[in-house]
C-alpha cells in the first residue's frame, strides 16, 4: 500500500468528492420531486395518462442507467439534443431515479389505512390537502426506509456519470488507477468515501425515521 | 518458480479486458484479436493450455496480484513507472499515439490544425501523457479525458471532440470498420512506446516471463509475429527484441 | 318542497353479488335525532356511509336538503368532487371504528378539520379544539397521541373531532360503544343540546336505553331491508313487526341490573 | 447512421449472454430475500445483540459499493484462505448485499403495522418465527411490494458487476461488442432491451401479486 | 396453595410518568367470570393487558395458578420467551380493537393458532374454525375478509378465535361493544356455558346489564385504582362506595326503554 499516493491524488480525489455529492444531492432531490408526481398522476390521473405512466415507469426502470446516459449523452446529439456533460448527468439522474421514488410513494400511500382517509373526506376535506396532511406523513412510516435505501443506491449510480466525462469520484479513481496502477489504494479510496457518505445519509434518515414515527408507542 | 508450477498443472491463467480491437475482442461471443493469435503460439511453445479470462481492465492489476491469474495479457503500454510495479515481457506491438477525426470534417488535415481544438483520448494512458506534449509543443489542445476508448470515439461521432488521440493499431482497425464515420489524421506524432503482457515482479514469476520471451523472439526469427501483425493491422512494424526501459 | 333534512329513497348497495341494502327509503327529520337499530350485519354503518357519499350507492336517491349527494342526477355521472366536498362539509361524521389521524395528539385531531376546511387561524383553531376535548373530559390528554388513549377516550376524540366542526347534519356510527354509562349519559345530553340548537342527527346504536332516550325517530333495519320506522314510543312499546319483537325481547330480558 | 442490422445481431449475441444475468440474478433475489427477511427480524428482536449486529450488517453492505464487495470476495478472501468459484461469489455477494436493502424495507412496512397485529398472535403463544412468516411479513411484503420490486429490479441491473469477476453477462458483453464493431449506440440499446424484457417479466409479477395480494 | 387462578397484588405501571395502575390487588377464582367495570380511562384495559404479560408491569405480582407471569422473581429479570409462550398458550385474549389479522379470511383468522399454536393439522383447524364461526352466526362470511364485515361481525370472529383455541383463562376486552342485544344475549349464554366448562374468564366491560347477568365477581376500577369489587349482588344492588354508586346512577337512570 503506497500512502504517498494519496497525498498525490488527495487534492483530485476530494473535487471528486465534491462533484460526486453535488450530483447526488440536485439529482435525488429532482428525482423525488418528479417521483412524488408521477405517482400522484398515476392515482389521480385519467386512465389514459395512467397507463402512458406505467409505460414511463416500466421503461426507465427496467433499463439500466448506463445505457440511458449513453443514449441520452451520446445518441442525443444524432436527434438534435446537445447537452452539456453536467446537464446531461443531472437531467439523467432525475429520468433514472423517478420512477422508483414513484413506487415507493405507491407503497407508502398504500399502508395509509383507508379510514383515515375517509375521515378527511368526510368533513370535505380537499385531496391535495388530505395528501399533504394525512397521507404523507403516515405512508413515510413505512416508506422512508425505502426512500433512504434508493438515496442511497442513487450515491453509487453516479458513478455511471463517469462515462460521460462529469469529473466525479469514479472519474477521479479510474485516473488515479490508470496513471498509477495502483487499483486497489483507489479502490479503497472509494469504498472510504462511499461508506463515509452512506453513513451520513443513513443517520439523517434515521433521525428522520425517528420523528415521522414519534406518534407510535414502542414495544421493545 | 511459476513456470514448474505452470507446466505442472498443465494450464495458464490470463486476464485480458475483450474490448480492445484489433487486440482482444468478442465476436459472437468467440474471443479472437492479436492477442490470441500471439498468445495460441507462445502456450503451444510452452506446452501448455491457456485459459483466457474476460476481466475488466480495472480488476486486472488487483486479481494479478491476489494470484487469480499468471498473466495480463491485454495490451499494456511500456513506460518506466509501469516498469517499477510489474514485469513486462517483449513488445508485442506498437503503441505510439495517432489520431481520428469525423470523417466528415475537412477543417483538419495534420496533428498541427488540432491547436486549440478538442481532443479525446483514454485517460490515464501512455497515449494521454504524450497528447499532453505534443499540446504543450503546438500551443494548447482541449484534452478530455473518457473512461474507455469507446466512449471517445462515441463523442467525436456526436460532434462534441474534433479527434481523438490512441494507440495506431487500435485507430487503424476502427477506420477500416467505420470508414463512414472516422478518418485517420496524419503523420503520427511523439515517442514511439510499445504494448506488451504483464507478470507480477517477484522472483518465482520471472522463469515464466523468461520462457515467454523466448517464445517471442522465436515468432519474430520464423515470422509468425509477422504473419500475425500484417494479419489484423494489413501491414508488419518492427519491434524492439529487449524490453525498452523508457 | 322537500322538508326533509335527508330524503333516501329505494337505494341500492352491492358489494359484489352480495346486496347490502335493498330499497332502503327513509325520511330524516330536521333538527330531531334519528336511531338507526337492527341486528349486526344488516345494513346500518352501510347506510350511513352513503348518506355522505364514502359509499357510492348503486340505485335510488339520497338527497340532503334537497339536494341529490354523490350523482349529477339520479343513475347519472359521479357529481364534480369540488361540489361533494362543498356538501360534505355540513355533514359530521363519527366512525365506528374511530378512524383518528395517528399522527395528529388529540388536539391536532380536532384543530384540524377546523384549519383545513373552516379555515380558522391556527390560534383560534387550537382553543376551539381545546375546547372541544374539555367537553368531553379529555382537558388531560390533549397532547396524548390516539396510539396513547385508551378506546373510550378515542372514541370522545372521535366525537369532539365531528362536533368541533358545526355541521348542519350529523351521522354516529356507534358513538357510545366504548364508553363507559357515565360518558353515556355525557354523551347523550351533548346530543340533546346540539338537536336543541338545530343539528340533526343520525345515530346507529347497540343501546336501546340509549336510543329510547334520544331519539326522535327510531328506525329498525335486518338484512339491508328497512322494516319499520316510527318515534321511540312506537318502536319500543307498540312493536307490532315481528322481527322488531324479537330483537328487542332479548334486550329487555337484560337491562336490569 | 443506426444500423438495425448491427442492432439484430447485437441483440442476439446478448440474449445468450443473458443466461449469466439471469441466473446470477435469480439465485442472487432469492439468497437476498431469504437473508433479507431474517436481518429485518434481527433487527427488529429484542435481542440488543441481534440488534447491533444487523444494524452493522446493513451498515456495512449499503455503505460499501457492491463492486468493492466483490473484489474482496473474489480476489481478497483467497489472501485468508477462502477461494470460492467466481458464480458462488457472484451470486453470494449480490445475494448478501441486496439483504441489507430488502431488509430495511420491509422494516419500514412492518413498523407501519398495527402493533395489536403481532400482539393478538403473541397473546395466543404463537413462536417469533410464526408470528413473522404468518403475520407480520404477508402483510409487510403485501404493502411494499412496488418498493421492494423496485429493489429486485435494480439487483437484475446491478449483476452487471459480476462481470469484475470474469462473468460474461450482458452489459459487460455488450461492452465487448462496442469495443469490437464500435456501434456502442446499437449495442447499449440491444443491452437495454434484454435487460427490460427481464424486468418487465419482474414487474409484471409483481403486479399481477399485487392484484393477487389486496384484500 | 393458591387457590386462585389469577392473583393479582400490587401491581403499579406507568406511561412514561403517568402512572396507570396503581396498586391494584384483585383475586380471580378459578371457573367464574369476574367483570371489570369503570369509566373510561381507568385502567381496566391496561390490567387486563397486563395479566398476559402484554404490557410490562412496573412493580407488585401477577400470578396465573400460582405461577408469576413476565419475571423470573418478584421485581426480577424477564423471564424467558419460552416459558412465557408456554403460559400464554393457556390464556386467551378478545381485544377492544378486535386485532384480526387483515391478510386472512374469517376462517384463517380462527384457524391460524390451532396449527401454528396447538399443531392441529390444517383440514381438522379448518373445520374447528368453520364451527366457530357457525356458533357466532357467521357461517356465511367464513371466506370474508376482515375489511368486508361490519363491525359486530370482526368483533364475533375475535370471539371465536379466542374460545377456539380453548384456553383455561379467557380475557375479553369489552366483547360486546359492537353487538345488537340479540348477539349480547348469544355471548353471555355462550359464557355462562364456557364457565360451566371449568374456563375462568375475565371480562371488562361497560354493560351494566351485562355484568349483572354474567358476573360472578365483579370489580370496580377508577383513576387507575381497584376500589371495591364483590359478588354481582354486592356491587349492583348494595354499592357503599360513593364513587361507584354515582357511576352506577346514570345506568340505572337510562337502561329502562
Ligand atoms: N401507551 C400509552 N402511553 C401513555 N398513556 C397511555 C398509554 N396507554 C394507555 N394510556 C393511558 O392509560 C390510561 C388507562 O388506559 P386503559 O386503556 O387501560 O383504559 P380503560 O380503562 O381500558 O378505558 P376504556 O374504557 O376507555 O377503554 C388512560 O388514561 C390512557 O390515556
Ligand atoms: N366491503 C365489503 N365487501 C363485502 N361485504 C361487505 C363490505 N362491507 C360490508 N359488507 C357486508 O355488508 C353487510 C352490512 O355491513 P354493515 O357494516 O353495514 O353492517 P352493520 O349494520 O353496520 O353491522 P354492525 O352492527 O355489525 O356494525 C355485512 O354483512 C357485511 O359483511
Ligand atoms: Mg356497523
Ligand atoms: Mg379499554
Amino acid at each position: 500500500m503506497d500512502l504517498s499516493l494519496f497525498a498525490q491524488y488527495g487534492p483530485l480525489l476530494l473535487k471528486g468528492f465534491g462533484v460526486t455529492i453535488f450530483c447526488w444531492l440536485v439529482g435525488t432531490i429532482c428525482a423525488m420531486a418528479l417521483g412524488l408526481a408521477i405517482a400522484l398522476a398515476e392515482r389521480y390521473g385519467p386512465r389514459p395518462l395512467r397507463w402512458l405512466i406505467r409505460a414511463y415507469i416500466e421503461i426507465i426502470r427496467g433499463t439500466p442507467f448506463l445505457v440511458q446516459l449513453f443514449l441520452l449523452y451520446y445518441g442525443g446529439p444524432l436527434v438534435g439534443l446537445r447537452l452539456d456533460a453536467l446537464p446531461a448527468g443531472l437531467l439523467g439522474l432525475t429520468i433514472y431515479g423517478s420512477p422508483y421514488f414513484a413506487e415507493i410513494f405507491r407503497s407508502g400511500f398504500n399502508a395509509v389505512p383507508v379510514g383515515q382517509i375517509e375521515a378527511a373526506r368526510a368533513i370535505g376535506m380537499a385531496e391535495p390537502t388530505i395528501l399533504a396532511r394525512i397521507m404523507l406523513p403516515v405512508a413515510l412510516v413505512s416508506a422512508l426506509p425505502a426512500l433512504v435505501n434508493f438515496a442511497i443506491i442513487l450515491t453509487k449510480e453516479t458513478v455511471i456519470l463517469s462515462i460521460i466525462t462529469v469529473p466525479e469520484i469514479m472519474y477521479q479513481v479510474n485516473r488515479m488507477g490508470a496513471e498509477t496502477f495502483a487499483f486497489v489504494e483507489a479502490t479503497l479510496a472509494l469504498a472510504l468515501f462511499y461508506w463515509a457518505l452512506v453513513e451520513v445519509i443513513s443517520r439523517l434518515g434515521r433521525r428522520l425515521e425517528r420523528r415521522v414515527t414519534r406518534f407510535m408507542i414502542e414495544r421493545v | 518458480d511459476q513456470l514448474a508450477d505452470v507446466k505442472a498443472a498443465g494450464k495458464l491463467e490470463l486476464a485480458t479486458d475483450m474490448h480492445y480491437a484489433p487486440f482482444d475482442m468478442l465476436n459472437n461471443g468467440t474471443y479472437e484479436g492479436v492477442t490470441k493469435d500471439l498468445f495460441d503460439e507462445v502456450a503451444k511453445d510452452l506446452g501448455v493450455t491457456p485459459n483466457y479470462m474476460d476481466v475488466p481492465w480495472t480488476a486486472e492489476l488487483p486479481g494479478l496480484e491476489a494470484g487469480k491469474f499468471d498473466m495480463v495479457i491485454a495490451p499494456v503500454t511500456i513506460t518506466p513507472e509501469r516498469l517499477q510495479r510489474y514485469t513486462f515481457t517483449l513488445p508485442i506491438a506498437d503503441a505510439t499515439v495517432g489520431l481520428v477525426k469525423a470523417a466528415s470534417n475537412d477543417a483538419i488535415q495534420k496533428p498541427e490544425d488540432l491547436a486549440g481544438k478538442n481532443v479525446g483520448v483514454q485517460q490515464g494512458t501512455a497515449q494521454e501523457k504524450q497528447l499532453q506534449a505534443y499540446g504543450d509543443k503546438i500551443g494548447g489542445i482541449e484534452i478530455k479525458g473518457y473512461g474507455t476508448a469507446d466512449e471517445a470515439y462515441a463523442d467525436l461521432a456526436a460532434g462534441r471532440l474534433d479527434a481523438v488521440a490512441g494507440s495506431s493499431p487500435n485507430l487503424a482497425y476502427l477506420v477500416k470498420n467505420r470508414g463512414d464515420v472516422f478518418a485517420p489524421v496524419q503523420p503520427a506524432f511523439g515517442a514511439p512506446t510499445y504494448f506488451a503482457w504483464v507478470l507480477r515482479k517477484d522472483d518465482a514469476s520471472k522463469s515464466l516471463a523468461d520462457a515467454v520471451n523466448q517464445s517471442i523472439l522465436k515468432m519474430h526469427e520464423d515470422g509468425r509475429l509477422k504473419a500475425i501483425q500484417e494479419k489484423w493491422f494489413g501491414a508488419a512494424t518492427d519491434l524492439p527484441t529487449e524490453v525498452p526501459q523508457n | 318542497m322537500d322538508a326533509s333534512a335527508v330524503e333516501i329513497s329505494n337505494v341500492d348497495k352491492f358489494f359484489g353479488p352480495f346486496q347490502a341494502l335493498k330499497k332502503v327509503s327513509l325520511s330524516i327529520p330536521p333538527e330531531k335525532v334519528t336511531c338507526l337499530i337492527g341486528p349486526s350485519g344488516s345494513g346500518k354503518s352501510t347506510l350511513l356511509r352513503c348518506i355522505n357519499f364514502l359509499e357510492a350507492y348503486d340505485a335510488g336517491e339520497i338527497r340532503i336538503d334537497g339536494e341529490l349527494i354523490g350523482y349529477e342526477s339520479p343513475g347519472g355521472r359521479r357529481m364534480p368532487a369540488r361540489r361533494l366536498r362543498a356538501m360534505r362539509r355540513r355533514i359530521g361524521m363519527v366512525f365506528q371504528q374511530f378512524n383518528l389521524w395517528p399522527h395528529m395528539t388529540a388536539q391536532e385531531n380536532v384543530a384540524e378539520g377546523l384549519i383545513r376546511v373552516r379555515g380558522l387561524p391556527r390560534a383560534e383553531a387550537a382553543s376551539r379544539a381545546a375546547e372541544a376535548l374539555r367537553k368531553v373530559g379529555l382537558a388531560d390528554k390533549m397532547a396524548n397521541h390516539p396510539a396513547r388513549l385508551s378506546g373510550g377516550q378515542q372514541q370522545r376524540v372521535a366525537i369532539a373531532r365531528a362536533i368541533a366542526m358545526e355541521p348542519k347534519l350529523m351521522l354516529f356510527d356507534e358513538p357510545t360503544s366504548a364508553l363507559d354509562p357515565e360518558l353515556v349519559g355525557e354523551v347523550l345530553t351533548v346530543m340533546k343540546r346540539l338537536a336543541a340548537e338545530g343539528m340533526t342527527m343520525v345515530v346507529v346504536t347497540h343501546e336501546m336505553g340509549f336510543a329510547a332516550h334520544v331519539a326522535d325517530q327510531v328506525a329498525f333495519m335486518e338484512k339491508g331491508e328497512m322494516v319499520t320506522h316510527g318515534t321511540a314510543a312506537e318502536i319500543f312499546k307498540g312493536a307490532s313487526d315481528p322481527r322488531l319483537r324479537s330483537f328487542l325481547e332479548s334486550y329487555n330480558e337484560r337491562n336490569a341490573i | 447512421m443506426f444500423s438495425t442490422a448491427t442492432f439484430m445481431a447485437d441483440l442476439s449475441t446478448l440474449a445468450w449472454a443473458a443466461r449469466f444475468t439471469l441466473l446470477v440474478s435469480v439465485l442472487g433475489i432469492a439468497l437476498g430475500l431469504v437473508i433479507g427477511a431474517l436481518i429485518c427480524a434481527a433487527r427488529l428482536s429484542r435481542n440488543r445483540v441481534l440488534r447491533g449486529f444487523a444494524a452493522l450488517w446493513v451498515s456495512f453492505l449499503r455503505g460499501v459499493p457492491l463492486l468493492v464487495q466483490l473484489l474482496l470476495a473474489y480476489y481478497l478472501l483467497p489472501v485468508i484462505g477462502i477461494d470460492v468459484p467466481a458464480m458462488v461469489a457472484a451470486v453470494v455477494t449480490l445475494g448478501i448485499c441486496a439483504s441489507a436493502y430488502i431488509s430495511e424495507i420491509w422494516r419500514g412496512a412492518i413498523a407501519a403495522l398495527p402493533p395489536g397485529q403481532a400482539e393478538a398472535a403473541e397473546a395466543i403463544g404463537m413462536r417469533p418465527r410464526d408470528i413473522w412468516t404468518r403475520i407480520l411479513l404477508p402483510q409487510a411484503i403485501t404493502m411494499s411490494l412496488p418498493a421492494l420490486i423496485n429493489e429486485l429490479i435494480l439487483l437484475v441491473k446491478a449483476s452487471s458487476l459480476v462481470s469484475v469477476v470474469g462473468i460474461l453477462e450482458v452489459t459487460r458483453m455488450s461492452q465487448a461488442i462496442a469495443g469490437s464493431t464500435f456501434r456502442p449506440l446499437e449495442a447499449y440499446l440491444a443491452a437495454g432491451c434484454i435487460y427490460l424484457v427481464i424486468n418487465l417479466c419482474l414487474a409484471t409479477f409483481g403486479r399481477v401479486l399485487e392484484r393477487r395480494l389486496a384484500v
